[in-house]
């Protein structure tokens, strides 16, 4: 079988993602060894850019013209198209709700609108708002061991799917104790599985890093957490944070129906 | 102290089988031939089935599904299946050759209760995919025809494009011992030489004794509520209405539990059922 | 005739980053480091939030030092709300914060600036002439992250480390597989630091400057402090951290950029090592010593090495470290107050990191974060465009990966440090 | 069955001897929590009520690895180590009892059935607490399904063997063991009576099939769908819920593919999703009935008992706190102070 090419780029972000593929520090040679890696900026200098190929991992959201254009550009090219890391699967702290308009906000960190004229700034999206993306990978960062398990079945061809369930059931495959029940502002029940449950392992509630599963009943979690003694701020705010774009839309769409 | 012995067979594990023949028989439904490489095996695979059973295929990386057996048991040796490319492991499938290996386990669930049929008028009302299971029993009524009383056969399909084993029941209309009706909801093409209309417009060809008649309807869900209504009005009783349901199935041995409806696991306590299981299991369908 | 060369790393300071670099005839007219990295205002997204959602925000600004990050955090919020953490709490901070150091520096060091100096596109390729230096910068690697993951929580973004204290503290074994391994790993950078005395260290950059770091209180070399140390001689406590900064955005960047006393400075691992030099100890101290000359104050190359002394640094410390912490009491510290303002000072692998925070009502109401990135372009940008005037004038053709190399000495977050070189000729 | 005695200063160094069985686990206080652990005897807890995870996951564990494929051939190399389970109370071997019927019936799960094998299982008695309705599931007492159990009179134990594999076992342990006395037998009754009084929480299930059955239609359902998180605690908590999913997962280090079995629940979005992207049971609240009328009504009529024994896991661990007694008693129409049903209904 002919090796498969390869591409890992990223948009804005942290790099997370990418450096937890770096931090695969035991697979790397083989990961080299399997995918022909036709451009991983951050591991190699030795990239080619003219190349099609078979899969691309794009880290980060949509934030500038620039972005958008290279996103683009990799989709053109790319048969598999896989958003890697919550940025690019739902995008990011930076597209969270926060109650005022993003230009905003924009000009109260850089003084004016066009501080810097060097791209076009845009309201932080995942890359589903722009392209097709075929497969997600989520997490802030994304995880050693599901990326593994992702590239390892798009190595032998198949696009693998995320799992529809949510922290809660690795948090009991780990026999703990539910931190909502102690009045913590866990956000397990709202949040994609994948990451092992590693904070309410630690005794620390989820802050939903792995960003909202699908249908999500946050109405109930909501309410839960009413009952134990949040204000509608807190909630807001805690369910703001890793909610990404659509969360943001409910979110404001939740708080104007309070206030009528 | 004691030692533990282990089973050898474990019915988790597939059994390699080799596409023999595949062809297209709709756009996006492929009939795939398949033999048993290791032909004696009978665990957790055996080569005898009975007509309405399951069997799961199983392809490396992607998983396993359940598909209903389309041949018939009284010419062995040979699986056939008709599968339509809808996901994940179905695409998959379409990717492979003829000599190609796939794995199977199975045969699975209850299947048509053959014997009770023994002596009866059958009519038989097959929709879409539907025909894949039905076409197992049609074949092991046609080649045990002298068990049965009068046989209908009843086959709807949206366009004539879409009907599958088209060429084969043309073939099968000649027969003379048994009524076959097709029917085709639309004509695009203008060339279909047969009935048009959906399928429970076919009952109008249909004369059974209505208390010695085993009903059976296989298609789409929305197809068995009509369908269902006009064996009643037939006068067929219930518990001669036989119908496969189709749920999601990880394991087709009662484990995984995904395929459950009220006490019923469709994969053994089905994918059989009568009209009589259906109107006291709520949900079913 | 314009020439415009244009290095392009598909990749970022903080994100994405390009060196522009405008020569007309014979002279370099302007050099611009552009940071396409998109505005991510995590000083506006941090508003409303208590702390611990700020903590977890703000460790998001940057995945290699995420840890740095949550550290100057935790110490902003803690100094706001007077939170006093307690004694095994603070050393568990200090040896997370070696790990961290340890990964950065050792994938800085071996994987992103040895393969310059020696001439290879990436670290795989070094692999065949210098097995056993990338094999040990991986252990190396490993070895930090598995720390930070056993005390923050993950390799990155971990969430363990919490204003006040800890989620849950590491156990036993793990504390004790930490210190023997650090041992073990002595050996490994030592032999890493001895390839340095093997390279050619280009002196066509050089130029004075001013340097930067934390000046910790208790008199050792270290990465937390509430002073900050400029080489002019100046002490500032952290509450001032401005008169140092002195934050500005220009046009082409989305990253601001900083001045003192209206020049450029640097921080960084050779920040700290000049300005701490008499605080090493050990074989540290013995490394420093054998390589240092007065070319260190001039040349952002010696930031490569000074980053392998500390982790060497580091992983001296870390046995004592790991006993101080079995010996010392932990309680959870919680706040004495909801409103107040405090700065957080740090070192990042790369430099100086500060967060700044007015809390009120338990709530974040203002916040401002400077990182060292932004601190260092200006002196980037600085020593790019001696660099570049000095090969012209030596008639170089090939000038992009001088350039790059001094960028990359800044480690300005490692994506930085691998590239995609476009020249762009314009007549 | 054979009945021994256990002096009190014994108990270690027997449960110590059956370790040549295989290795001991049982009931280990962490913090707040009890979770089945590996550990000595001094370490377990002989008060603990329910672990967060019931004696389930020695049988068939939370994640596991049921088939490798490499090279055109599929392996199954699932190999349990033998173990000694100590501390199991009635309720947790009335539901092991289920779920060997449950696995062994029709097809015999081979991961269950060799997990088995291996296990020794060593019950211990247990005083009630507040959520604890075993009595009213009519699992409070035990017959069959342990190898050996202990009913802890204080100074001393009562040892009843329960198999022939608990028989076997005394030759490990047989010295530790006395004859009993009369004084032992009335002890134990006066035990019994004291414990049968000790039971606070009182719920009526009988006739649930029925009241389930015929609530099929009811608006109680679809209040609990608003309010459950479809989180799954419920579940994976439940020493009797079976359900799993299979997954392929290749392994690029070993370069093997990876069949790997792990436990699913019926709350679950994708639960009953099929291909094209139907779902039988999209709403939250049809899922939940599935849940309800297959632990009430399906296993009765398959076992002629509910799949419930009382064990209160689910009472404590719903955050919402939907579980057998709110549900049993929302459907009879009594009242209840459970927080889902103070979820106004409003349309969302
Ligand atoms: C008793 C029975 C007989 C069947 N016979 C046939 C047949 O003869 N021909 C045919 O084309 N299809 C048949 N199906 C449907 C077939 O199983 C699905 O089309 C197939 O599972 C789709 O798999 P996929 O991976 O391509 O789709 P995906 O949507 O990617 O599948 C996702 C997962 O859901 C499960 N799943 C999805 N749809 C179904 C479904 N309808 N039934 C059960 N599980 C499902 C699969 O296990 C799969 O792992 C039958 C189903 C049942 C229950
Ligand atoms: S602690 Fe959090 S993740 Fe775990 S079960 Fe409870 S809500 Fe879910
Ligand atoms: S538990 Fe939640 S916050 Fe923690 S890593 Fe998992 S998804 Fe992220
Ligand atoms: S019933 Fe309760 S425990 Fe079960 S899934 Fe719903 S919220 Fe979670």
């Amino acid at each position: 079988m002919k090796k498969p090419k390869i591409g890992i780029y990223g948009l804005t972000g942290c790099a997370g993602d990418q450096l937890n593929i770096l931090n695969c520090e035991d697979e790397l040679l083989k990961l080299f060894d399997i995918f022909e890696i036709k451009s991983f900026v951050m591991a190699s200098s030795a990239a080619d850019e003219e190349a099609s190929l078979d899969v691309a991992f794009v880290e980060g959201s949509v934030s500038t013209e620039k972005d958008l254009e290279d996103l683009k550009e990799i989709r053109k090219k790319s048969k598999i198209l896989v958003a890697m890391g919550h940025c690019a699967v739902f995008g990011g702290v930076q597209s969270m709700f926060v109650g005022e308009d993003w230009d905003k906000m924009y000009r109260k960190v850089y003084g004016k609108k066009r501080a810097v004229t060097l791209t076009k700034p845009l309201p932080p999206k995942p890359l589903a708002a722009y392209v097709k993306v075929d497969a997600v990978l989520p997490g802030c960062p994304i995880e050693k061991e599901p990326f593994l398990k992702l590239a390892g079945l798009l190595a032998k061809g198949v696009i693998p799917r995320h799992p529809d369930f949510p922290v809660c059931a690795e948090c009991k495959w780990k026999e703990n104790e539910c931190l909502l029940l102690r009045g913590e502002m866990c956000m397990g029940p709202l949040t994609n599985s994948g990451c092992g449950a590693i904070c309410p392992s630690l005794g620390i509630p989820c802050i939903g890093c792995w960003g909202p599963i699908e249908k999500e009943n946050w109405e109930a979690e909501a309410f839960l957490l009413r009952e134990r003694g949040f204000s509608v701020e807190d909630i807001v705010n805690r369910f703001a944070i890793f909610g990404g774009m659509e969360r943001a839309d409910k979110l404001r769409k939740f708080l104007e129906a309070k206030e009528e | 102290m004691h030692e533990i012995l282990y089973h050898q067979d474990n019915p988790y594990m597939p059994e390699r089988a080799r596409i023999v023949r595949k062809y297209d028989l709709t756009g996006d439904v492929r009939f795939f031939q398949v033999r048993l490489c290791n032909p004696d095996k009978v665990f957790p695979v055996t080569s005898s089935y009975s007509p309405g059973q399951f069997m799961m295929i199983s392809l490396p990386y992607v998983g396993e599904a359940p598909f209903s057996i389309t041949s018939t048991p009284s010419r062995p040796g040979l699986f056939e299946f008709c599968i339509r490319k809808v996901g994940r492991l179905t695409s998959r499938l379409f990717q492979l050759e003829e000599n190609d290996f796939l794995w199977l386990r199975g045969p699975f669930g209850n299947g048509f209760p053959v014997e009770k049929m023994i002596g009866k008028d059958l009519l038989f009302v097959a929709g879409g995919l539907g025909a894949a299971p039905l076409r197992s029993l049609l074949l092991y009524a046609l080649d045990n025809r002298d068990l049965f009383g009068k046989l209908f056969y009843l086959h709807g399909a949206r366009t004539p494009r879409d009907m599958l084993f088209r060429e084969e029941f043309f073939q099968l209309k000649q027969r003379k011992d048994f009524r076959c009706y097709l029917t085709v909801d639309e004509d695009p093409e203008g060339d279909w030489p047969f009935d048009k209309g959906v399928v429970t417009s076919l009952f109008k060809y249909v004369k059974v004794n209505p208390r010695n008649t085993a009903a059976v309807v296989c298609g789409p869900p929305v197809m068995y509520k009509y369908v269902v209504q006009e064996f009643i009005k037939l006068g067929i009783p219930d518990a001669n209405i036989y119908m496969t349901l189709e749920r999601k199935m990880k394991c087709g041995m009662g484990k995984c539990g995904q395929c459950v409806v009220g006490h019923k696991y469709v994969c053994v306590d089905g994918p059989v059922f009568t009209l009589w299981d259906v109107k006291n299991v709520k949900g079913l369908i | 005739m314009e020439r415009k060369v244009f290095i392009e790393p598909v990749a970022r300071v903080e994100g994405h980053g390009g060196i522009e670099v405008f020569v007309e005839g014979n002279k370099v007219k302007e050099v611009k480091v552009d940071i396409f990295e998109g505005p991510r205002l995590m000083e506006e997204l941090v508003k409303g939030k208590y702390p611990e959602e700020a903590v977890s925000i703000t460790s998001r600004i940057c995945a290699i030092c995420f840890l740095s990050h949550r550290l100057s955090d935790i110490r902003a919020h803690e100094r706001a709300l007077w939170v006093e953490p307690s004694e095994k709490t603070k050393l568990l901070r200090k040896l997370a914060h070696y790990g961290e150091m340890i990964e950065s520096h050792s994938l800085h060091y071996y994987l992103l600036a040895l393969p310059d100096y020696l001439g290879y596109p990436d670290a795989i390729s070094m692999m065949k002439a210098f097995p056993r230096e990338v094999k040990g910068a991986l252990e190396l690697k490993k070895y930090g992250n598995r720390v930070m993951e056993i005390i923050a929580g993950r390799r990155v973004h971990g969430e363990n480390m919490k204003v006040g204290g800890f989620g849950s503290l590491p156990g036993e074994e793990d504390l004790h597989w930490i210190a023997e391994m650090a041992r073990n790993l002595i050996p490994e950078i030592e032999r890493g630091l001895a390839v340095w005395g093997k390279l050619d260290i280009p002196d066509y950059m050089e130029a004075d400057t001013t340097f930067a770091s934390v000046w910790p209180e208790d008199g050792e070399f270290g990465f937390t402090a509430d002073t900050i140390k400029i080489s002019d001689g100046t002490e500032l406590p952290a509450d001032e951290y401005k008169a140092l900064t002195n934050e500005y955005v220009v046009p082409h960047s989305f990253a601001k950029r900083c001045r003192y006393k209206g020049k450029p400075y640097t921080v960084g691992a050779l920040a700290r090592v000049l300005l701490m030099s008499e605080r090493l100890d050990g074989q540290a101290k013995k490394w420093f010593k054998k390589y240092y000359n007065q070319r260190w104050w001039k040349n952002p190359h010696y930031n490569n090495v000074a980053q392998a002394i500390e982790l060497l640094f580091c992983l001296e410390k870390i046995p004592a470290l790991v006993e101080a912490i079995k010996k010392a009491d932990y309680y959870e510290a919680s706040p004495s107050r909801d409103s107040g303002s405090g700065t957080g000072i740090v070192e990042a692998p790369r430099g100086l990191l500060i967060h700044h925070y007015e809390i009120e009502g338990g709530r974040v109401k203002e916040a401002d974060f400077v990182i060292p990135t932004t601190q260092n372009l200006d002196d980037i940008e600085k020593y790019i465009r001696i660099a570049a005037q000095n090969l012209l004038d030596k008639g170089e053709q090939e000038i992009e990966l001088p350039l790059e190399m001094i960028m990359r000495a800044y480690d300005p977050c490692i994506s930085c440090s691998v590239h995609m070189v476009r020249v762009v000729r314009r007549t | 069955m054979r009945l021994f005695k256990l002096k009190r200063n014994n108990l270690f160094p027997f449960l110590r001897g059956l370790e040549g069985f295989g290795e001991l686990w049982g009931p280990v206080r962490k913090g707040r929590k009890v979770v089945y652990a590996r550990a000595k005897p001094e370490e377990f807890d002989l008060e603990a009520l329910r672990t967060i995870i019931p004696a389930k996951k020695f049988f068939l564990p939370p994640r596991f690895t049921a088939l490798k494929f490499r090279d055109n051939t599929w392996e199954d190399d699932y190999r349990p180590r033998r173990k000694v389970i100590f501390g199991l109370h009635p309720c947790e071997i009335h539901a092991l009892n289920i779920y060997h019927r449950f696995y062994t019936r029709l097809f015999t799960d081979p991961y269950y059935e060799r997990s088995k094998e291996a296990t020794l299982i060593v019950g211990l008695s247990c005083v009630p607490d507040d959520h604890c309705f075993c009595y009213a599931t009519g699992t409070s007492t035990v017959n069959e399904g342990f190898d050996l159990f202990l009913t802890d009179l204080g100074d001393r134990l009562l040892v009843w063997v329960g198999s022939p594999r608990g028989e076997e076992s005394l030759k490990l342990v047989g010295k530790f063991l006395e004859d009993v006395e009369q004084k032992d037998i009335s002890d134990y009754v006066a035990w019994r009576k004291r414990r049968d009084a000790a039971f606070k929480l009182k719920v009526d299930l009988d006739g649930m099939p029925e009241i389930v059955s015929f609530s099929y239609d009811s608006p109680v359902w679809e209040k609990m769908g608003r309010a459950c998180l479809s989180c799954g605690t419920c579940t994976m908590v439940c020493p009797t819920c079976t359900c799993f999913d299979l997954e392929d997962e290749y392994d690029l280090k070993r370069a093997e593919m990876h069949r790997e079995r792990f436990w699913y629940s019926c709350v679950f979005r994708e639960y009953s999703m099929v291909a094209g992207g139907h779902n039988f049971r999209e709403a939250r609240s049809e899922r939940l009935k599935l849940w309800y009328t297959h632990k009430l009504v399906g296993f009765m009529s398959e076992y002629g008992a509910p799949a419930c024994v009382g064990c209160g896991r689910c009472v404590v661990s719903c955050p919402v706190g939907i579980n057998v007694i709110s549900v049993v008693r929302a459907l009879r129409q009594e009242r209840t102070t459970a927080l889902w049903t103070k979820m106004e209904v409003k349309d969302a």
